[in-house]
């Protein structure tokens, strides 16, 4: 679903389970300015030795999209941002296959990095996405627990 | 009548995804309705036996425990969120 | 020219005259571990008002790549990265098209972005290239200056 | 004899990207060699009026103009990098 604001403050969140095309999502950003830098982050699904089939990715629909929404209307007033995106699967997600995808452009670097940084830091806390371990033993393992580490990683954006 | 919807461990102890259900009048807050919950079944009561990590939304908005219910027409509940 | 270091280190450095696929420059990456999350960093020459033909990026060939292979070095003797790519373009580049490429890949996501972002600061100050603009009346205009602002950036790394 | 490479604007000045030199035996620094350079004609006085601003490079390697210049045998001037 794009989001409603796409047309002027150049954010696109999608929740899906297909793959997303990096090349594509950025030249989609390229509409809306005279970009001088794109950082992109890619997240994928770590094998954990070996022992990892899948993971499941649960989500809670319309609380996803409004609060990665959110959270790219947050990046956009707090960096000098032409254009963000995010994308973030959900169903069954095979290691080394991607999960989520944010891609910020500017016109100066940092605030590319900047944006990108700040949205991934705040989507591991803020949006309501779960983690169940599927292994390769056929058995169903844990829901990936909260990471205090992903509470603290905000404090840097206060 | 409201609408209940639970994810990921919290749906699994309780054993669906959601319900409707009609609240009885004293229940004011999240909290009150964690409490009423609780005393329905053994399943509830693994899925709210820590009631601190739980997390809550009203009308899909995250809220605090003690967020008045209001006329909110769906309430969730969940683990701690672990996107990305 | 691959980097002499890419088949321990996964560190590739290129200097080149054609365009790069970040696609492909992530999928390079994969192999080199388990991979949690990719940040990647694309410059573009930007239109400047439109009154830019082209950039023309002179190098020193040899020093650029000892440079930004040394800069490499460095982000990952900071940072837990898995792999590291660096592409640095020269000859005549158009507004819109890419100039520098840098792909950071991690097990965990601020290393990606810390590893990416510190090898693009050091790459503006550090890094043998000079832009001369081309304007489209034809005329030859200046030098891009170095900028008070890519030194101080660096700081952040101290 | 060493090879002198130039770049950017300070080979735009000088009017040409290398020449081969045998310098002079008191020329020991990178600085030296500047004030040897501007002494030859205008288009050198002009690359290195603001020698402060000139970067230099042994070898490739970035170096400082106190650096003695020893057997190297490539010696560059450049402008202030402006890679990325």
């Amino acid at each position: 679903m794009p989001n409603q604001d796409q047309n002027n403050l150049a954010i696109r969140v999608q929740i899906q389970a297909k793959d997303f095309d990096l090349e594509s999502e950025i030249n989609h950003l390229k509409q809306f300015g005279d970009i001088g830098g794109v950082t992109s982050f890619t997240g994928l699904c770590r094998d954990e030795g070996g022992q990892l089939a899948a993971l499941e990715l649960e989500h809670y629909p319309g609380m996803a999209e409004a609060q990665i929404s959110e959270i790219c209307h947050a990046a956009f007033r707090k960096f000098d941002l032409i254009g963000i995106t995010a994308i973030h699967r959900f169903g069954k997600i095979a290691p080394g296959e991607n999960i989520v995808l944010v891609v910020a452009a500017s016109t100066h670097r940092q605030a590319a990095f900047d944006g990108a940084n700040f949205v991934m830091d705040f989507l591991k806390t803020d949006a309501p996405f779960w983690k169940k371990e599927h292994l390769k033993d056929g058995s169903t393992g844990e829901w990936v627990d909260a990471k205090d580490r992903d509470d603290a990683a905000k404090d840097k954006w206060r | 009548m409201v609408k209940l919807v639970y994810f990921a461990w919290v749906r699994e102890r309780i054993g669906k995804s959601q319900e409707e259900m009609d609240l009885p009048e004293d229940i004011v807050t999240i909290a009150d309705l964690i409490t009423h919950l609780r005393s329905l079944d053994d399943g509830y009561e693994a899925a709210f036996q820590e009631p601190q990590v739980i997390r809550a939304a009203l009308d899909k908005t995250h809220s605090l425990h003690d967020a008045i219910i209001g006329d909110a027409k769906e309430i969730a509940f969940f683990p701690p969120m672990t996107g990305g």
